[in-house]
């Protein structure tokens, strides 16, 4: 558990590698599994002769045709209802909200529906599905296209939530999340799309979800991280192991069930947490994971469990980088944690 | 002949029981019978829920009285078990039609370890898989999107099956209702919407609900056609749904269906009081001279073919006895327990639940039961 | 700050005071403020001669008119949107969501306009306007009338959030929030509409948005809850104190923003935080409560901060009662945090 | 004469500028000539925010180009300043051509020290308190419902303003649009609503969005008129508004115009390439050719008082140095400090974002200035 998840020993064995985008490989997880299973769909607004906004389903509608790659109405509620109607029905849909901040138009079918059809049917009808959407700031896109509402559905039990920030993860975590039986938000860092490249296996392979991955080791400190904000916590990793301090590094991938054995494990060593996430700090998905580390590891903390997160006002425009932490502000929280 | 946007309910029964159209050779006195037994049964269902919520055994109830016709009719029109529905929170009268048993619905509003759905949700929201009679959920319309979506999965999948969704006039309000609507109709899928206009929504009456004339006209907004039929004539409704579900089944698209119906009980138990508070005693006599019932037996008079009354109460004393049997048997079955909460969250129980119920199980006694 | 704070000496003055319950001081807020500003209209599914499924606003059309409170049709989008508009006019809007199950179809009005509008548009258009909407559970109505989802609220920036426990805050807040000039969120917990009794001034007084109560002064442990769990958090503190435990009573009252001070200084004292709400656990706003309480007091904390909240799962029907916590519950995690 | 749910769209002028209807006396030749000035104007804008995009002193861009028709003829209907918009994000053409400055624009599109709304949103969704111009919400169709509400407010106040809101094709399949318009028709309340149909959003062509055959007709559903008129036609588009508004002015209740017309352009930065993607040179050129800028000349021609071409270079030119002074002056303002990030979330600052501020502070160097 403590070893760094390295893509070629955790997944698919000894297979070919090539290196993808983090965008890249979601398009070739929904392509492999468009290939694998007739009853997977990918639809959602722009997704067809477009490719969708960011081209991350381009080529599928060429490649599979009109019946199972296919543009929808403007409209988040149709698109999670539909899935949730064919899930229902036997399918496995795979939609595309064009950006996070829209989820709200769908967010009663989310909460209502998706979340609870299972529950509330005693288990006789069941919506596997995926919603996936790109999410989080750091591209110019002022509050409508910047903001990272995870922690919402982190709290709607039902739902499962996951959110990548490598190529290896979004491609094995997608096709989890497709094979799965449960609905799952799968968030898509944007700002990591063509930022973010790795090895990526050629072949079949899945991660779980709700495991973490450590992406460095270290026994001074843990950061702890999810999507967007990775690169950033492993620069400031590398920035503080210059200066002799070893910060471990976790990335979560699942926040909804989220991997505490890996996180209280670590931070168990290190006797440190600092938690990074973009989303408003107030009632942010890491305040679980706050309560979670100091409730089970009281004794062995030796400060405070620190959080950098995004501040609590709609995502502006103009301070668009300034607002996102950034490496120093988390290298900053880390010696903060340290001198305490 | 069956035509879409009448200004006109369509009618083949007059609301004193004279046929004004041909009458379809189908509707022998033998087919009225049952369906009038079918009726009756719904509505003495409904009598003996509301006692047994009176007497406290169950803690919600929305009778579906007056509106028999409608659900009645519609069942007639599918093919259960084949075509999938998904329905609102009225529709017991409708799943008691379609063969749903009393016990199961009875199991559901008393959550008892004969529940199918395992005690989850509030009365009266049933659900049964072999039916395919998808698990009611509160949120008004929200049916509706995932609706089209399994119609879009029938297309897609090249059954020959149909989609039946059902909401009130209220919910043709929301958000959800257009967008549901308007996916079916773009993607062209096989549902047939039925709006089970009873011209309120709790107290609020359909005029400020919508300025729209009638709810039918609303399928215009969707490239679809909308049918308008009276829905206390039981053989209008079958008629129509007849015909409609035969073009959606045909692949002609989705379409709906209004039916103009009533409901002479209350909102819920919630409001008991509705006439004084929104309501005129006058308006509710009025509908109930228009009862879908009453109107089949003047039908059954008007053929030389009437029902004798007693026969009508050893049906209703059989009625009684059936739902006795089925309250019993159902509480005989006991309560479930406590870990059944954290069943059917996931398909997989996750590692916090198992936590969480590992608490619970340390605060609570082990309870015994829960349906196998 | 320490001292219990008492409705005569809080706020009204020496006014005259009548026992009201819990949805009473509700209807009274409504009405005075009606009478008092024709700016303000009161409307929602039902509330007109229904006067609301609760009877929240019973009588009011009848004494006001149909001008100022009026049914709409059933669309929580409608009711949210329709009074964002109204205050963007230079209204004063009261509206009522049914359930606060039911805010799902209209989320996107409410992140999206009502919270945002003022920043949008550089305080050049502002939503004053209060959304009043009963939750949580214990009145056997499954998950469609028992859920609690304050916490997407406290999440989201440019909403303030509160919920009331009591008449006398009932009526203060909901005058607070009228005439403040930012969207409100109004929790109503509704198993203590007519469970909760209380004095309440005949005369006008607000109580500020952002502060949170002592409800029982203690010096051994910090017992913070709001809304429907407060009744039951004070029981606990009784049956403590009948075994010599002293516990400190906080009412949060208001979620965004919430009284760190206030919380702080008690916690600062006690040693010990247990913090009591009904929403599902993972990602809870309490999480933010234990995160700044570890932050800001890790050197006075005596144990590690405790939640006892809701299960993770939608909130199920039969069994109501075994889900929320109780006051057994509640005062068996005292016990943890006072045995630690 | 000005008829509700017709099959064709209104027109007064033929595709190639010749009167069709008798031409209402208001449209004089001066008329004409500042109808043509405002589009050109528009049109003008566009290009060189373009350019502004490409060399990356921006960062999004939609142009309204081919839509000048619809947006000017709307500005001259309303009572500006008077009238409530709830606009959407492309409608700066309209914002323009309502007298909102070209500098209030660019400021915004540049987010400087001289956006009235604080640089917080991306470019293009600006917002003019003093000319009742609704800052715009990137959401589509969020801003239905509000206007509804801004309407019911008004009828409340017993004002004589009308609200205007515009939406594109696409929006009017979000579940807000049907809340809104359903909202307003129940409600009576002032609205006209907009629909600026450009047949696309983004890559999805109307066929794709909705089976109805037009948008107009969905009104139906709200029991309100929809009218048709050729969006390209400024002379339709104003008299239709003209007699709509009016009607709405005088408490006939909500109404709905559909202006079909066509958008020349990208639907963004985003999709610079889109008739390498989605749809077809022939497309766009057949639209070209429908162009409500060249019809006005024709018009004018026809008229016998054309427009000299060098006066139309003479235009071209200031409309670009106009441009070019409202960039300069804007960025010359200076960006925003990052201290206004924290304002405007809530009336008052409340403590948390206090302490927030005073983090940010610790880290980053104070900044001059901010808008006074
Ligand atoms: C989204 C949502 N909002 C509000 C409610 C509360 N509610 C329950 S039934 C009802 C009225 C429904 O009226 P209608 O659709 O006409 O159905 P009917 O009860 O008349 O059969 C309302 C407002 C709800 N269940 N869901
Ligand atoms: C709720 C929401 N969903 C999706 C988007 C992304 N989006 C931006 S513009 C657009 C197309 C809008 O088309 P239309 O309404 O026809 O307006 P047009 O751009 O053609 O003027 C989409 C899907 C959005 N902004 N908001
Ligand atoms: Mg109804
Ligand atoms: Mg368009």
């Amino acid at each position: 558990m403590t070893a760094t998840q390295n893509p070629a020993r955790a997944g698919a064995g000894a297979g070919e590698t090539r290196t993808l985008t983090l965008i890249q490989a979601v398009t070739e997880a929904m392509r492999e599994e468009l290939a694998r299973d007739e009853r997977v769909v990918v639809f959602g607004e722009d997704v067809g002769a477009r490719g969708g906004v960011f081209l991350a389903t381009a080529g599928l509608q060429a490649e599979f045709g009109r019946a199972r790659v296919f543009d929808t109405p403007l409209s988040e509620a149709s698109i999670v209802g539909a899935a949730v109607g064919m899930a229902v029905r036997g399918m496995r849909p795979i939609a595309e909200i064009q950006f996070a901040d829209y989820m709200g138009p769908g967010f009663d079918q989310l909460i209502s529906q998706a979340a609870k059809i299972r529950y509330r049917s005693g288990g006789q009808f069941t919506a596997p599905m995926v919603i996936r959407t790109p999410s989080g700031g750091g591209v110019k896109g002022g509050h409508h296209h910047s903001q990272s509402p995870e922690s919402y559905f982190a709290h709607t039990p039902g739902l499962k939530v996951v959110m990548p920030s490598t190529p290896y993860d979004a491609k094995g975590l997608l096709k989890a999340a497709v094979r799965g039986d449960d609905p799952v938000i799968y968030f898509e860092p944007k700002r990591l799309y063509r930022a973010a490249k790795g090895e990526v296996p050629t072949g079949d392979y899945t991660v779980e979800i709700g495991k973490g991955a450590v992406r460095r080791e270290g026994r001074d400190l843990t950061l702890i991280g999810y999507g967007g904000v990775m690169p950033d916590a492993e620069r400031a990793a590398a920035a503080l192991a210059a200066e002799g301090v070893e910060a471990e590094v976790i990335d979560l991938r699942s926040l909804l069930p989220w991997d505490r054995e890996l996180v209280l494990e670590s931070v168990s060593r290190t006797g440190r947490a600092v938690l990074v996430s973009e989303a408003p700090r107030t009632a942010n998905f890491m305040g679980e994971v706050a309560y979670v580390i100091q409730e089970e590891l009281f004794d062995q903390l030796l400060s405070p469990v620190v959080q950098v997160a995004g501040f609590d006002i709609p995502y502006p425009y103009v301070q668009d980088k300034i607002y996102l932490p950034g490496p120093n502000r988390i290298a900053a929280a880390c010696v903060q944690a340290l001198n305490y | 002949m069956i035509q879409p946007f009448t200004s006109d309910p369509l009618r083949w029964v007059s609301e004193d029981g004279q046929p004004i159209r041909e009458l379809p050779a189908r509707f022998t006195p033998e087919l009225l019978r049952e369906l009038h037994r079918q009726m009756v049964r719904a509505r003495e269902f409904d009598k003996k829920l509301v006692t047994l919520l009176r007497q406290g055994r169950t803690t919600f109830y929305a009778q579906a009285s007056g509106m028999e016709g409608t659900q009645v009719g519609l069942a007639r029109s599918l093919r259960v078990g084949h075509d999938w529905v998904w329905p609102y929170y009225r529709d017991h009268t409708l799943g008691l039609a379609m063969g749903i048993s009393m016990m199961d619905i009875v199991s559901q509003c008393l959550g008892t370890n004969s529940d199918l759905c395992r005690g989850r949700q509030m009365p009266h929201h049933f659900g049964v898989a072999d039916k395919r009679f998808v698990s009611i959920s509160s949120s008004i319309a929200s049916q509706v999107p995932p609706a089209a979506g399994t119609a879009m999965a029938q297309k897609y999948l090249g059954t020959d099956e149909i989609t039946v969704c059902t909401f009130g006039d209220g919910a043709t309000s929301e958000g959800d209702w257009h967008a549901g609507m308007n996916m079916a109709g773009a993607s062209g899928a096989p549902c047939l919407f039925v709006c089970e206009n009873n011209q309120w929504a709790i107290s609020t009456h359909l005029r400020e609900q919508t300025a729209s004339e009638t709810i039918h006209i609303k399928a215009k907004a969707y490239g679809m056609p909308g049918y308008y039929v009276d829905g206390n004539d039981i053989v209008a409704v079958m008629e129509v749904m007849e015909h409609v579900a035969g073009r959606v089944r045909a692949g002609e698209g989705p379409a709906l269906v209004e039916c103009l119906t009533y409901r002479v009980g209350s909102h819920s138990n919630a409001d008991a009081d509705a006439e004084k508070q929104y309501r005129t005693r006058e308006e509710v006599a009025e509908w109930e001279a228009r009862d879908p019932i009453t109107r089949v037996e003047r039908l059954l008079e008007h053929l030389g073919a009437p029902i004798d009354p007693q026969e009508i109460r050893d049906l209703v004393a059989a009625i009684h006895r059936e739902v006795d049997e089925a309250v019993r048997a159902a509480e005989a079955t006991g309560q479930p327990g406590w870990e059944i909460m954290f069943e059917d969250v996931y398909a997989d129980k996750p590692v916090h639940l198992e936590r969480q119920e590992d608490f619970l199980r340390a605060e609570q006694p082990a309870t015994v039961g829960g349906r196998a």
